[in-house]
């Protein structure tokens, strides 16, 4: 059971979470997860609210297909992945990672490795708006590190 | 009849998110197009041809230059990826 | 904002994440957390429920300590544990550690080891009971070998 | 009066959690302590001399066998400890 979202309305990570753990496998008793809020402050200033752009019909496909990988690649098969989209106020949540599993090593590897790949590989632009206009934001080089580390 | 997208920062300096063109014969290559938008907008131009701007021909990321954009039905540039 | 509590009441961990959510530093971020589930089966049976057994007053103090070592090592200083004991049925929640900060690196380190932590080296029991009988539940070689990689 | 507590299967063993007992005179370490009670129950004696048996003197868990228990207010044998 993969689930991937991509939407422009706020959720509840804590409501889907539950869903995601009332569906789950009852042989799975480990559920690592991942949330990711919009900050109320960037290196060096406030932020009011992110922007985030996507390429629709292409960036689903690939946040599918990333996420597939990454659940055969530790053999989890119970993966819930909710990404916004469009503008998002500071302390919402932009992006919930969830794997269920059998076994805890496999379920926290897999959320970390999504998350590093959300990072670095999917087709999401983001923004920071502020009192001192607009910035993009980037990987960073240790994002990019990150990510290396889950290559053969 | 081509869709060019620009995503993230490039549509920013584009001034749209897309757009719909007919190619000339002599843009064969994702190199040609970029030096071919860069006639017509220099800034643009400059900001496509940054090592780090990538091309997705119909769906699929291409990190050949010289890959062909021929009868493509969608063009898109995109600056680094970085979603969550 | 350290908080730890070992009860016998179950709890839902989703609320409980909401609220741990709601209470974090808005410049965290990130939140990574994981969830121990009771489940209905074992390497070779059905599980009806858990009984865990714990030492009162020094189990608290001993999870208290590994929680505050686990975020000074990760340099992070929000972080939930709740951990059941007594008697746990099948599909109920045993066990939920979360962790916000500024960086998902650090959430994902200090949530990962303390669950492995939690599994050799905090002070509880446990017997899992199903139709053949009761099991007590030791580590296994490979949860000590994990938490050895956590050592200096 | 020392209060002796059993935890997991030696709990199972001992037929009981905890027992308030006066420990003898001659029972001077951890060591000796083991001894004293197999000698009552040799089944739960032998559970306790089992390497991966761990006491815990007034809240602190011990690796010396030879540890004193002399005037120790609790003394807990614990079998490998497993959360989560």
């Amino acid at each position: 059971m993969i689930s991937v979202a991509i939407t422009r309305a706020a959720f509840s990570p804590e409501a889907e979470l539950a869903g995601f753990a009332a569906r789950r496998d009852t042989g799975s008793g480990a559920l690592a997860s991942f949330i990711g809020y919009c900050r109320n402050k960037s290196a060096d200033s406030a932020v009011e609210q992110l922007e985030l752009d996507h390429y629709p019909g292409f960036t689903e496909r690939e946040v599918e297909r990333m996420t597939h990988g990454v659940g055969a690649k530790h053999g989890v098969g119970e993966i819930l992945v909710i990404h916004r989209v469009g503008t998002i106020a500071a302390g919402e949540a932009i992006v919930l990672v969830a794997v269920a599993s059998a076994h805890r090593a496999a379920a926290f590897a897999a959320a970390e490795e999504l998350m590093d790949r959300l990072k670095t590989d999917a087709p999401f632009w983001k923004r920071e708006l502020g009192p001192a206009g607009a910035r993009w934001i980037e990987p960073t080089a240790q994002d990019y590190a990150r990510r290396e580390e889950h290559e053969e | 009849m081509t869709r060019i997208l620009f995503f993230g920062r490039l549509r920013d300096v584009a001034g749209h998110g897309e757009r719909d063109i007919d190619l000339p014969d002599d843009v064969a290559t994702i190199a040609d197009l970029r030096a071919w938008i860069g006639r017509d907008d220099a800034v643009l131009g400059d900001a496509l041809r940054c090592r780090s701007i990538r091309a997705c021909v119909n769906h699929v990321i291409s990190i050949d230059d010289n890959a062909s954009v021929k009868g493509a039905e969608e063009i898109a540039f995109m600056p680094p990826l970085s979603g969550g």
